[in-house]
């Protein structure tokens, strides 16, 4: 089922707007993470679309479910499957209990039998893993499991919207990884809508079909990842997926001047602010003539496909993260402590408002 | 007592590792004040009640007026209590999830029947509800008679013990996260089903560590009582009153068999709602503990 | 953010109902205790307020509840410390002596202090012959009050300190603090407003008790009689109004009592919001 | 006002904020007289004038404390150690109890006129005014429909005399006839709507509350309360037989001599039997043996039957023995 909200918006008491007017449609059958920072309002719209939290009146937005508008409608006559961060399974609860619940409180008319029920939530416990963890109760289990009893019971009604307020956050790295994996195939395999909050960028970008990226109230741009990467609506967009290295100086005669740093370039006079992705940081011990940018390794983790190096330097407001091959990483011999100078590849720029200006490679690579 | 001594003394666990200081001090004050004000006393009833032979003991626990006024007390005090959960459960839950004005003095009010003496307490409940009092006035024509009755009984142990429910359930009511309600909520659970299948369980220890902490304080209530009950025998005679009886004729060892009853039945009950508690909350804890 | 029960028409229904209830149980006999006092006006209650016979049983009602606070306080605090900082054979079981107080009636409690101390008893016949006397004088009465005011301190720390657990306490000692310091500096700040609680109840017990006291004391007026016994004479003594003036101080000192109980609890959570 | 040298210590203690201080001894001999329940009125008139007679004969300044409570519970109380230097009570039975224990000599009814009873009364009814019930005397009682407030016989004297009173009448009116008696006394119990744990309850329960048809309670007493509660509201009725209270007096020796108070105590029993005391206690509606005093107030005391307790019952420990204790007549006339 699809979801669609027009002017959705929600202010609390004077403490300010929680969310500015939201658009947004999700279509059937798409799974899509709202990522942002914490405060940028991706929860209070998660609640909004579940009913727990009802939209300002005015604007008056709408919320549609298919062509069922269910802006009025109870929580509880939504029928959507909603999971939370915290799990919030019923301690007093059995593991069965809980994933039977839902459906022992439907009207007596439409409630399945009591064999029906049972053999339901046998095969939800079995999907998620845990038949034969039936008869246990919820602090028996670990976090991981836990989360996926609280899955089974949101699925047991078998809604066509699934909401997840940051499902994975409260676990370690490791089980979080498989869950992701798994919430992932369950999708697939079920079939219906779902709409995720995280703040975790790699969890989004990794696991949704598009991710609506959010902030101080609004959806910045809602893409699919590959495009949020490559093709940011916004400089907010472009920092907050993925590391970013600044690098902001005066441009007199075509160089960029900042501290003791120097880059040649083609712009315009005046204060130019350029962001750098660390792999778009190339190495080098010797100052190119387009490049004079001297940096002392502080930090060097070799773990994964590529190294990372940590750089800093006094025309730095912040450390800078450069990403190189191992091979170069031998080539270069890196050891904390040494100097050497950083040249890059190419770099973005951002207008005043924040609307991207088109990427340059720098001319150093170019050469 | 030094640590090193009471360590001698008591035969501990090796486990045990006694980082915090203090063991030895706390430990030789509350044995001190224990013994002392608590236990000390007590041997004064052990020693009237080896006076008497079992038969003797059998004989005045279960002479037919006690036994009636267990009936009453029991009776009673079972009727406040559970007068006191329903109260206690919607006063605790008004206080919690809503705002109204007045509320800040509601919750204030709660704790009057602790706060005032219960013998103030009695001659304000005899005089509101006697037949020419405000209330009494108006219930009368009604057919129900509540001051010296039963009832008034009832009444003056309720009002003595309600506190009890509302400060037990109030604070684990608090404690509820949301995410509780909104779960049964998203599952499509109504007012009426949520409360009952699912926050009314999380109330539960607290609710029956109240009202039993309720009963427990009822059966024992004798200055409130004792101005608004009747005080007929075998109607509406209560078993503190039996104990004043037998104090009053200088039988200090037939007061002292009723009140080893009352006191090992309200030991008992104490005993038994701490030992529920943990079990209760060992459950729903894991199997730690 | 909507919660089960949040629908206005409950919400007003169990808010009418609530109020109606504590206004019909509560509230009224608050109000009656007054409405007697002053049934005869305020001259009447001031000439019986400022009895002789009032003024000193006020007199030895604040006397006993100023001795019996710190006596109770040192042992709630030691005794909540003991049980929750420590684990020891019989932990249980001393958590469970405590509560005898609430088990007690307080005329068993006032019996057995007799039965002790008294004259007839094993330790009142020493002391008797010794002419010391305990029963029918002040230190009896300090006695039962101590009694069945011992749980309320211990009471409102054991569940708190429990919850808290030891780790501050922990850290504290791996900095190097130890004993009164370590109670004073990290104990103290967090359990204050839990402490006090249990005094402002220690203190309307020990104002209020009636039963316990009414038997070891002797009622000798002006000497040993407390507010709650002066109060019940003067009820005996058909002077309704002196009797209610006497239970209007009494419920003063309870109103009092909530507002100090009221105030902590507003600072307490003020003090959670802002740290 | 009553003048009180202590009263003000234990303010004063908490104001020097001396709180273990031990109790001051006073500057003045104390003579600590342990009454029953309702007669704090009544030696709250005499003691003054007793110290006024004292320091007058004697040339000494002296003070008496009062300590009221029910009969029996102050008897108890001297028995585990109040320090009380004279009794004033109205049961001979806590009279003798302490006699039985020492504390009081063995021959205290001698020690003093009319068997140490320096005034008495007897058993009377208060009913409402009009008399809508015409109750007149305790034939009246056992009626069906009639509601009776009197004070619990097991804890107050009080209520024992009133019960001995209507068994004396019954045993009076039937002949003896045990079947008839008991018949009787089943149904003017049954007819008791509260059972006051003392005088003064059950006069609140009938007064205050508006229970009962008729309280009954010491001649002394209804003529109080209705001096009290107006004379328009409420007629006293004292039935034509009834019982004779006695209001026992006794030093309590052990603690006379401990105190020191020994003379001053025998005098102070004795003052009770002066013309002027016997005058003030016929003003509270007690009956006296004084002669002068007797004639002066005759109209106000009618000429009745008293009953012994000594002559019907066989003496109080008889009564005690057979109605009064657990599982006697009254508990079994109470069995339903």
């Amino acid at each position: 089922m699809s979801i669609r909200l027009s002017d959705i918006a929600k202010h609390y008491g004077r403490a300010g707007r929680a969310l500015e007017p939201v658009n947004l449609e999700v279509a059937e059958g798409e799974l899509v993470g709202l990522l942002g920072p914490s405060g940028s309002g991706k929860t209070t719209l998660l609640r909004i679309i579940a009913g727990l939290e009802r939209p300002d009146r005015d604007p008056a937005g709408r919320i549609l479910f298919g062509d069922r508008d269910v802006t009025d409608v109870h929580v509880r006559d939504r029928r959507i499957g909603f999971v939370f961060q915290h799990y919030a399974l019923f301690r007093h609860m059995t593991v069965f209990d809980n994933v039977a619940f839902g459906l022992t409180v439907l009207p007596r008319r439409e409630r399945p039998s009591s064999g029906e029920i049972r053999a339901r939530v046998y095969r939800l416990l079995e999907m998620v893993q845990l038949e034969r963890f039936a008869e246990r109760y919820p602090a028996q289990l670990s976090g991981g499991q836990q989360q996926r009893v609280s899955l089974a019971r949101a699925l047991a009604l078998r809604p066509e919207v699934l909401l997840l307020d940051e499902p994975f956050g409260a676990l370690d790295a490791k089980v979080r990884q498989e869950l992701r994996r798994w919430l992932r195939q369950l999708h697939d395999e079920l079939g219906f809508t779902s709409l995720f909050v995280t703040h975790d960028q790699e969890e989004a970008l990794e696991l949704s079909d598009r991710v609506a990226v959010m902030s101080h109230g609004r959806i910045e741009q809602i893409d699919t990842p590959d495009a949020l990467y490559h093709a940011p609506a916004n400089r907010f967009v472009f920092e907050f997926l993925g590391d970013v290295n600044h690098l902001e100086g005066e441009v007199r005669d075509g160089v960029l001047t900042c501290g003791a740093a120097r880059l040649r370039t083609s712009l315009p006079e005046g204060r130019e602010r350029l962001l750098l992705r660390p792999h778009e940081v190339r190495l080098a011990e010797t100052p190119s003539p387009e490049a004079h940018l001297p940096a002392t390794v502080t930090a060097v983790s070799p773990v994964g496909a590529e190294v990372r190096v940590e750089l800093a330097a006094d025309w730095m407001a912040e450390p800078w993260l450069a990403t190189l091959r191992h091979a170069d990483y031998e080539r270069l011999g890196l050891t904390r402590g040494q100097r050497l100078f950083a040249v890059p590849r190419r770099w973005h720029r951002f207008t005043a408002d924040g609307r991207p200006q088109p990427a340059a490679p720098a001319r150093a690579a170019a050469a | 007592m030094s640590q090193r001594a009471a360590r001698l003394a008591l035969p501990l666990p090796a486990r045990t590792q006694r980082v915090l200081p203090g063991f030895g001090l706390s430990l030789g004050i509350s044995l001190t004040f224990v013994s002392l004000v608590l236990l000390l006393p007590m041997t004064g009833l052990v020693g009237q009640l080896k006076g008497l032979s079992l038969a003797e003991y059998w004989a005045i626990v279960s002479d037919s007026r006690v036994v009636a006024s267990y009936t009453v007390t029991i009776g009673a005090a079972a009727v406040a209590a559970l007068a006191n959960a329903a109260f206690g459960l919607l006063m605790a839950w008004v206080l919690v999830r809503y705002d109204f004005p007045g509320k800040r003095l509601l919750d204030a009010l709660m704790d009057l029947p602790f706060a005032l003496p219960t013998a103030v307490a009695g001659i304000t409940l005899a005089t509101l509800y006697a037949g020419n009092g405000w209330v009494g006035a108006l219930l009368e024509p009604l057919g129900l008679q509540v001051a010296y009755t039963w009832v008034g009984i009832a009444l003056a142990m309720a009002f003595t013990s309600i506190p009890f429910v509302v400060r037990t359930v109030q604070p684990v009511l608090e404690d509820l996260p949301p995410e509780v309600d909104e779960a049964a909520m998203t599952l499509g659970a109504g007012d009426a089903t949520g409360f009952r299948r699912v926050l009314l369980p999380y109330l539960w220890p607290a609710l029956v560590t109240g009202t039993g902490l309720a009963f427990v304080r009822s059966l024992g209530e004798f200055g409130a009582i004792i101005f608004i009950a009747g005080n007929a025998p075998f109607e509406t005679e209560i078993t503190s009153l039996m104990i004043f009886v037998k104090l009053q004729e200088y039988d200090y060892a037939g007061a002292s068999a009723i009140a080893s009853v009352v006191l090992a039945v309200s030991l008992a009950l104490l005993l038994a709602i701490n030992v529920w508690q943990g079990r209760f909350i060992r459950k729903l804890h894991g199997g730690r503990g | 953010m909507q919660r089960i029960g949040d629908a206005p028409a409950v919400r007003r229904g169990l808010i009418a109902v609530a109020l109606l209830l504590a206004g019909l149980f509560l509230l009224l006999p608050l109000v009656a205790i007054f409405a007697q006092a002053f049934a005869e006006g305020v001259a009447v209650f001031w000439t019986n307020v400022s009895d002789d016979y009032t003024l000193a049983a006020i007199g030895l009602t604040l006397f006993v509840t100023v001795l019996t606070i710190p006596i109770c306080l040192v042992f709630g605090v030691a005794l909540a410390w003991l049980v929750t900082r420590f684990d020891f054979p019989g932990r249980r079981l001393l958590q469970t002596l405590i509560d005898i107080p609430f088990a007690v009636s307080p005329v068993v409690a006032g019996l057995v202090y007799l039965l002790l101390y008294g004259r007839n008893g094993w330790i009142g016949g020493w002391l008797d012959a010794h002419d010391i006397q305990l029963m029918f004088a002040w230190p009896g009465i300090l006695m039962v009050t101590i009694f069945v005011t011992s749980p309320f301190v211990a009471r409102e720390l054991i569940p708190l300190m429990q919850a808290q657990g030891s780790r501050e306490e922990e850290a504290a000692v791996t900095l190097g603090a130890s004993g009164w310091t370590l109670f004073r500096r990290v104990t103290l700040p967090n359990i204050r407003w839990a402490l006090l609680y249990g005094v402002i109840l220690t203190n309307a017990r020990a104002v209020g008790e009636f039963g316990a006291v009414s038997v070891v004391s002797g009622a000798i007026r002006g000497e040993t009689m407390t507010l709650p016994l002066h109060l019940e004479q003067l009820y005996q003594d058909y002077n309704t109004v002196g009797a209610f003036a006497s239970a209007a101080l009494l419920a003063l000192l309870a109103l009092f009592t909530l507002a100090a109980k009221a105030g902590l609890e507003w600072r307490t959570a003020r003090q959670e919001v802002s740290p | 006002m009553i003048r009180h040298p202590r009263l003000a210590r234990p303010l004063l203690a908490i104001a020097l904020g001396a709180g273990l201080a031990a109790p001051a001894m006073a500057a003045e001999r104390e003579l600590l007289n342990s009454s029953y329940d309702i007669a704090r009125e009544l030696f709250a008139a005499i003691n003054p004038e007793f110290i006024a007679h004292w320091q007058e004969t004697q040339g000494e300044e002296i003070a008496i404390q009062q300590s009221h409570g029910g009969s029996s519970a102050q008897a108890r109380s001297i028995l585990q150690g109040l320090r009380a230097d004279v009794v004033t009570f109205n049961q001979v039975t806590d009279v003798q109890v302490l006699a039985d224990d020492g504390l009081v000599a063995e021959d205290w009814q001698q020690a003093l006129p009319n068997n140490a009873s320096p005034y008495y009364s007897t058993t009377a009814f208060l009913v409402r005014k009009g008399n809508p019930k015409g109750i007149d005397g305790w034939e009246d009682l056992d009626d069906e429909g009639v509601e009776i407030v009197f004070p619990n016989p097991k804890t107050s004297g009080n209520g024992r005399y009133t019960y001995l009173a209507a068994w004396g009448f019954a045993e009076h009116q039937f002949d003896g006839d045990e079947e008839q008696i008991q018949a009787f006394m089943r149904d003017f119990l049954g007819n008791v709507v509260v059972f006051d744990t003392g005088g003064r309850g059950a006069t609140t329960s009938f007064i205050e509350r508006g229970i009962g048809d008729v309280l009954i309670s010491f001649e002394s007493e209804v003529n109080n309360i209705r001096g009290e509660y107006g004379s328009d509201d409420y007629e006293v009725i004292v039935p034509p037989v009834s019982i004779l209270a006695e209001f026992p007096v006794a030093v309590v020796e052990e603690n006379a001599e401990r105190n020191g108070n020994q003379e001053l105590a025998r005098a102070y029993l004795e003052y009770l039997y002066a013309e002027e005391t016997q005058r003030l206690l016929a003003g509270f509606n007690y009956r006296v043996h004084d002669e002068a005093v007797v004639e002066e107030f005759a109209e106000q005391f009618p000429e009745t039957e008293l009953l012994k307790v000594e002559e019907v019952f066989g003496g109080w420990d008889a009564a005690m023995e057979t109605h009064f204790a657990s599982g006697g007549l009254l508990d079994q006339l109470q069995r339903r």
